[in-house]
């Protein structure tokens, strides 16, 4: 038996750009959340954070447009939306860890039910890692919410109970996208909020390991 | 999406309440919200903790709210020699005062908006500003434990605004407006003028629109 | 008065002595100092302990100085994809890293700049960036303290710089360009230009020329 | 017998102003020492620094030339020279608490013969006292000197063993100038380096409570 359909990684940016409210500061991590930009729903302005001091990113620079004194964090040539400003990255990083920023969404490895983060690093790998600014934005920012696959490529599910993997930040993620569902961090555990199409609370359940409140 | 710019400065100050903290920016006469501090002495808003360079002058600045009995404690460095209604209610026991050195005010701020739970200094050790703080020896030098302060309002004064926020100062006034927009929850601004979003060059921005929550516009009043 | 304006790249390297700690501004390929890493492996300075956000591109920014050798230790917060020369000399141990996050990177380099002995933060509790420092609870939060990053030179790369040293950067050039010229007790800039005293409003200066102790004129180089 | 002429005030600023080398930062405090920038000697260029953010004041506004948002740390108008730059308050004090100027010279009412300073409140005086920015500037500036009149009105030594004024702060002062003498703290105690034209070390001496070595 093949596995359903699941949400594309455009389609869980698609979802988790619905979650950003209207003239929100908001920081975008390596992954799937750096395609958000692109899904927008009409009509919302949104004002994006870069960590090398930029507020107001637009979209990605077209070929012959590029300015390569102006990219976002993962290096690429962006433009600016009208109200845009630069600072320094001392300035920057006062936003994130400050919690001036509305949302942060970032990629993670595995998340746990109390909201525990890990995102920086595989157990075992080699080389020193990388942490960049994953742990001033995961403990700062207002709101954090993940962009991920349900599970790994073998299967195992990446929202668990305790993390196994080197942690980013205690208990400061707010909310799940993935290619399954949504689901909310609360005192008393995981939230089922909503359901990718054609997939029920049982078979997302099945495919997590910490237990689901509907 | 929601206009931060206020239509009179009462709007601009109608949802402060009793005992709330607020900062307010000017230093040297320049820079100040005065604006604001009138709007809210007709708003009348009681028991409030102030923090601020200074304790007024004569006649403007914070004097009226002191006049008013409003403020109830001040964090501040330099009361100031014209400072007479805060004197007063200072003397009768009516306002109590935290006194800071400057830079530390301003760094324990900062502290405040950059998420930071405590810092530690040489400055003030064996003073009296040391007193009640943890003392420790770092690296052969002795310190103290300082905290950041945080704000529920920052009353600022800048030049121009954008329609988002965006600020820029007018020379020396800028001083600790900056820092204090930084460091509260909400931060409140009194403009000479709102010129239209992408007006203001995005390198030379001070304040970015981020730490800018209300905007009014308001000829400025300088008190001697 | 001695000018700043040192006459070549070499010049304005010429006091480097094997050992020193090196602050290099730049974040994704804009705003580095690369002029001023090809006259430091022309120099040859050695045991180096290099402050940067990451560790080298393919062949640019700090990969020459690993190369060659030079850097003994890094404090950085992503060494970066492609940062091959520090990934071998790391994996055969010539080369020691301590992983930083990079608002807490600047944030101890501003502690420095700004003669802070040490600050609490909730960054890092519970990770392995924890490992070995002290750790409190302030206010209910659970905090660890770190220490002030100084350094004996920073390398940074603004656009304009007038004769003293006032510098600005262009668009996101910015990056830990000022917050390093801040930190070190020696700052030398490469810039585009070199202006007139005075043709740099004071309300745009983004570097005082306080922080600034040389400058020399090179044309940015920038790798991919 | 009617004591002996001392220097004025202009003249003590004028002394000190002997001190400051060619291009350096600068910080000037209350009293004597914001005399000082009209003292300056000629062909010597000083960026003199104040804590409301900036760097470069040149000489007082003359009358109707005075803009009330460019005045130094004592509420006066004033000007600009070339290559001035503004900043805000919390890095006008990262540049004094971080040791970037290069000297400061401060008002006092008590120096102590290890460089002690008070200088922000009379012992028993009424109010709240006022610090304003000298305890950031004392603790951090490279070379602080102090200018004062040697003794009290009533003829008091202001140089003693112990401050029994409210300090400032420790150890911090390097250079005192006075109307009789410049005096250096180190390691050894204070160091009479000049008299004023007419005095000797003893008389000198006599109006210091702390011991001088020559």
């Amino acid at each position: 038996m093949s596995e359903k359909q699941r949400l594309s990684r455009d389609q869980i940016a698609a979802r988790a750009a619905r979650e950003l409210p209207d003239g929100a500061f908001v920081n975008l991590g390596w992954g799937i959340p750096n395609l958000i930009a692109d899904h927008l729903p009409a009509g919302i302005t949104v004002y994006f954070h870069s960590e090398n001091g930029i507020l107001g990113m637009g979209r990605r620079a077209k070929p012959g447009e590029e300015d390569f004194d102006l990219v976002d964090a993962m290096k690429v040539p962006v433009t600016l939306i009208p109200g845009a400003s630069f600072f320094h990255q001392a300035d920057a990083h006062l936003m994130t860890r400050g919690g001036h920023l509305d949302v942060a969404v970032l990629g993670a490895f595995q998340v746990s039910e109390r909201g525990d983060l890990a995102n920086w690093k595989v157990p075992g790998a080699k080389g020193a890692g990388a942490i960049g600014g994953a742990m001033d934005i995961a403990a700062g920012t207002k709101r954090v919410i993940v962009c991920m696959e349900h599970t790994t490529r073998d299967g195992q599910p990446k929202i668990v109970r305790q993390c196994t993997y080197p942690l980013t930040c205690l208990a400061c993620v707010d909310t799940i996208v993935t290619d399954l569902a949504v689901l909310d961090v609360t005192e008393r555990g995981l939230l089922l909020r909503d359901l990718a199409p054609g997939w029920s609370a049982a078979e997302v359940q099945q495919r997590t390991g910490a237990p689901l409140s509907f | 999406m929601k206009s931060k710019i206020c239509v009179t400065l009462d709007v601009a100050v109608d949802s402060i309440s009793d005992g709330a903290r607020i900062m307010f920016g000017g230093f040297g006469g320049s820079g100040f919200p005065n604006n604001l501090i009138q709007a809210l002495v007709r708003r009348g808003t009681k028991e409030l903790t102030a923090i601020s360079n200074n304790c007024g002058t004569r006649d403007g600045e914070l004097s009226p709210l002191f006049k008013s009995g409003q403020i109830r404690h001040i964090i501040a460095a330099f009361p100031g020699p014209h400072s007479f209604a805060f004197q007063e209610r200072h003397a009768a026991g009516e306002v109590t005062i935290e006194l800071v050195p400057q830079g530390i005010l301003c760094e324990r701020m900062r502290a405040a908006a950059a998420g930071l739970l405590g810092f530690y200094t040489t400055v003030g050790v064996a003073t009296e500003v040391a007193a009640g703080k943890e003392e420790r020896v770092i690296n052969g030098q002795r310190c103290i434990l300082e905290m950041p302060i945080h704000a529920d309002f920052a009353f600022i004064k800048a030049d121009k605004s954008d329609g988002l926020g965006n600020l820029t100062y007018r020379l020396a006034a800028r001083n600790f407006n900056p820092i204090m927009a930084m460091a509260a929850a909400t931060t409140i601004a009194e403009v000479e003028e709102v010129v239209p979003v992408g007006a203001i060059d995005p390198e030379v921005v001070v304040t970015p629109a981020i730490f800018v929550h209300r905007v009014v516009v308001a000829k400025g009043i300088r008190y001697v």
